[in-house]
């Protein structure tokens, strides 16, 4: 329960009571934007460092293939309960469930935070995980919309430009080669910035994130009491998940954990827009009120240390 | 200088990852250029909204104007008929006049 | 497709901190929406305004659009009347034709 | 409340640094006001340009808007021909009302 | 006179006269309220964790409510005089009077600044009680307007989210409770961006001031002599009253110098908004001026140093 | 080619690679002014206080009046290149050779990283040579210019703003003021901001110029090969003529690359803007273009290096 008491999840909760409670507190979208740009230069940069350190391993190879696998797969079983339990139609669903395939850098990052601060830190090569689960999920959303519509991508290129080449997910790679290509020497002339200044960067943003998620929430509609509880049981079902394959595969307690976190957690960067072009007629307030306003709370504060807790059972 | 009366200056409300779909159209039906202007927020039957450059722009909107004349304006009009409902499209057509240094709004004109 | 001819756009340069004021009379006059749009600055008889977001938006204007229909809009004006004086409102009226997928800009409509 | 018809609404897109020189035109016109507003970009016979504060906003617009009366609209026109070819100006005119607390949008005026 | 050459005031003063000499240099607004978030962020933290070492003293209740006396009690004294020697209407009078009953954070932020490096820093609670003299002044402001105008708030819920949630209010006050939770240990993976860069950024907020309060000054009208007097008049009395109270109930030099920087000082972050919302018929460009334009340069440059000598004469 | 493995390289190609690629990575345009101010302030006080501790030189004279000269020759040089092989009108001509003649503020400080990591940093002073230089090339080109057309600046108020009172030479110049007063002991409390952060900022910018400059090339209209040519051949010649007049006037290895790059780099900051207003009629694209997308790229990744390994021939 320490880690509630963090700083990070001190200032989320700040800027969730404030839009509760109607403040006029906000931060100017620019800055929200960069500081998200800042957040993943920096883990980026940690990531591609300490796999230059550590070398291409079989952890990380086997990491990999289950972070790919867990991104393909959990948007066809989220899928199947929204439509079903869910009440969502085919083009609905199939985009809530890409959200849920792909991961949220955010979350991702607070949990490697709280990790670290709990001395059971993740390996470096999960952020490389992290880019290869960001994208394929989208892909599979849209097979899935498929079969329930004719819409479809004007074209391959739009599709291109919307995954791998969507901004966030250069940014984590690129942050990530260069870091491979430094190494912690060339590292060090720019670790003020992105090093020393992490947690407290980190802190406005979440400051930030609780104003936007709860403002979303207070604009959301079309949000059913079902929907609400599949934003719950998802992550908690996708992280049991997450648990049970990084154990399998022989991960360490935290970066089982990360891996669980990556599992559970629901994209709100990288996912929205690719839906809000590849399915326009798919209802963006919706899948942009789950993932934001209810799963991303939702593990920022319980789920990880359940997450955490279950990692500790199963390694 | 010349002045063109009768234009039809069209704005369109659309989410900011769709632009790109529009102006496509637009410069299929003979338009010679665009402007994009940014929004803070607003309101409509789907419900409230407000900018916000963190989740890729997918809840925010942006303005995109086009200056045509009025057949073209109308043959555009026709062509943006299937987004209209997907893409949650506000629509405006405003009469105008265009005063440029040469030609008009649209390419084949006077 | 549904085309409302005779509409009026209804734009309002408020200060930014009054602008909820504005919406709340409004959608009390059957709009159906609104759009709020930034600005960099301007000048007028009460002396010259430049965008500034440190105090607290006191001195920033927005745009607010307003589409409605012929009746509504003259009762939306009638009932901006006793702001126009305090608020310092600079309001202009378009008429416009709107182009939506299904009603029309007032939810009372054909 | 005073409701003024047949006003001139005088949009001018222009490159950020030469808007204070359209504002001089402006006020010798006997304009009492102007708005400016942010655009994000745009493509026109010149080429497509995107807002880019870096380079001092020489690749940057703004839209100024001025609502004059009829007769002094066409006098800024005119005043304008020689800066549309040399600045590149997108000009439009559409007719309005402006509804304000007292005067109209020219001090001269009824 | 030292302090006038600290990095902090000479940014200021280069932002002045740049914007003097008409230069198009300007920060971008994003970025001016997002330091102005981060001062208040930083500045609520620093105090939270300072109570959180020394613990509630009687010296803090005492300081509280003298510095709530003083902020309901300044709005009407400066009232009167702006109705008299001002000439202003009751409108206008009243929406000047609660900005100088409110208090300035930069000025307060500068103060401290400058007083910590003269080696008499105020205490940490002081903080709070700047949190706690934001916004009374604000509804004493209203009382006194009302005795001259019909027009008043349309809902009690505006005027309560333009004064105790007023975004600066919530962000001092919760960043001061998160201060008070995390304590000196907490603070410390944070301290990189809340600490060590606090002075940087103070200029670089300082620079952009200048450039604000200097381009308000020129666009001022309706800026009597008489009331520009006044608004160089008003922190000269209030801060020595300030020294006086603070000298009164036994307070040291370097707090009882921000006690009276407190009084001397008039807001412009978050009284204008609530005056434009509240009052909307009076005119934003005379309060902001003066507020903005004349008094916080006085403060900043020389009201400081006079209340500083003033404090050590007293106590 | 070390030097072409730091990281502030690498985030420029990342940068480059992601518009080349047509992603939608992108900074907000308040965030990148922002970067650059803070980077002109930054270099502007280091500036300062190294000639605040070694004090105005003979050395310094000689590099000033170098440069001046310099900033005031080249536009006359690439102004004739400009019209006759490069087919240019005499305006555009004029408003291209403007931007030659002044400097690149960002070029000169990623070259000052690269000479400082190298070892052979340059003399302190280069940075008041570097504000020296940015202006004279401005009223150059008008001179220029005024043979071809009859536009003119609407009044001298207005060449004023944009050359002496343009923002960022204001900046420059005033930091470096700043710098000389409070010396290096009146640093200290800043430096953290100032020169801490200085290399992480530095890629965040860099990243997105690269960003700007790909994007602006595929943007770019009328750009001839014979352009693109002179884009490259004016700061070869350019560096070299600077690398021989450092040596000339005896200045070390760092100091003379310095001026080698001031003269070889094209402005895109100060001179773009006050081109814009004095001759409007000249395609901004263009001199944007040929400055931000040919001859930054080409001196930031390859002109740096060969003008250090001229001057350490002719040194
Ligand atoms: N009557 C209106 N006037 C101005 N803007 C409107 C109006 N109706 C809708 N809008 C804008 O169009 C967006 C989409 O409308 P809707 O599809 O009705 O939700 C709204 O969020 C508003 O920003
Ligand atoms: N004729 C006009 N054209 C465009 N905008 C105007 C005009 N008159 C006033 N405004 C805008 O409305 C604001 C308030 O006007 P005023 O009340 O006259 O100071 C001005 O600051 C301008 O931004
Ligand atoms: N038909 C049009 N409709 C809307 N905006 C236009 C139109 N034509 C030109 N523009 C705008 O005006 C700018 C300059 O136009 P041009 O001089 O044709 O390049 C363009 O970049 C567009 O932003
Ligand atoms: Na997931
Ligand atoms: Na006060
Ligand atoms: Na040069």
């Amino acid at each position: 329960m320490e880690s509630l008491l963090s700083p990070v999840i001190l200032f989320f909760v700040l800027g969730a009571l404030a839009a509760f409670a109607r403040s006029d507190l906000a931060f100017p979208e620019p800055i929200s934007k960069a500081l998200s740009l800042y957040l993943m230069c920096a883990i980026g940069l940690k990531g591609g460092i300490l796999v230059a350190g550590n070398g291409f391993t079989t952890d990380l190879l086997l990491a990999a293939v289950a972070g790919l696998a867990l991104s393909c797969l959990i948007p066809i079983g989220t899928f199947f309960v929204l439509r079903g339990f869910g009440r969502l139609d085919a083009t609905n669903a199939a985009a809530v469930a890409a959200h849920y395939g792909s991961v949220s850098v955010v979350t991702f990052i607070a949990g490697n935070q709280i990790l670290t601060d709990s001395g059971i830190p993740p390996a470096g090569y999960m952020i490389a995980v992290l880019a290869l689960m960001e994208t394929p999920a989208i892909v599979v959303g849209l097979i899935l919309a498929r079969g329930g519509t004719n819409l479809k991508l004007q074209s391959g290129n739009e599709l291109l430009r919307e995954t791998v080449l969507n901004g966030s997910v250069v940014l984590l790679t690129g942050s990530f080669i260069i870091g491979l290509i430094i190494g912690k020497d060339g590292f060090e002339p720019v670790a003020p910035v992105f090093e020393t200044g992490f947690n407290g960067l980190l802190c406005l943003f979440l400051l930030d994130m609780g104003l936007l998620a709860a403002r979303r929430i207070r604009l959301a509609r079309n949000l059913t009491a079902r929907l609400v509880l599949l934003a719950i049981v998802f992550p908690l079902v996708n992280g049991t998940i997450g648990c049970l394959v990084g154990a399998a595969i022989g991960l360490d307690v935290g970066t089982t954990t990360a891996l669980a976190i990556l599992a559970a957690s629901a994209s709100y960067i990288a996912v929205p827009a690719a839906m809000r072009l590849a399915l326009p007629e798919a209802d963006a307030g919706l899948y942009l009120s789950l993932s934001l306003a209810v799963t991303f709370p939702f593990n920022i504060t319980i789920g990880i240390p359940i997450y955490t807790y279950l990692a500790k059972l199963m390694v | 200088m010349v002045i063109k009366s009768h234009c039809k200056k069209i704005e369109i409300l659309v989410d900011a990852p769709l632009w790109r779909r529009i102006r496509d159209q637009a410069m299929e039906m003979a338009s010679d250029g665009y402007t994009l202007q940014p929004t803070l927020g607003g309101e409509g039957a789907r419900g409230r909204w407000f900018d916000d450059q963190v989740t890729g722009g997918a809840g925010s909107k942006v303005v995109f104007t086009t200056v045509l004349e009025e057949e073209a304006a109308s043959r555009f009009l026709d062509a943006l008929e299937p987004m209209l409902e997907a893409y949650g499209l506000m629509v405006t057509v405003t009469t105008v006049e265009v005063v440029r240094a040469v030609s008009g709004p649209s390419s084949n004109s006077d």
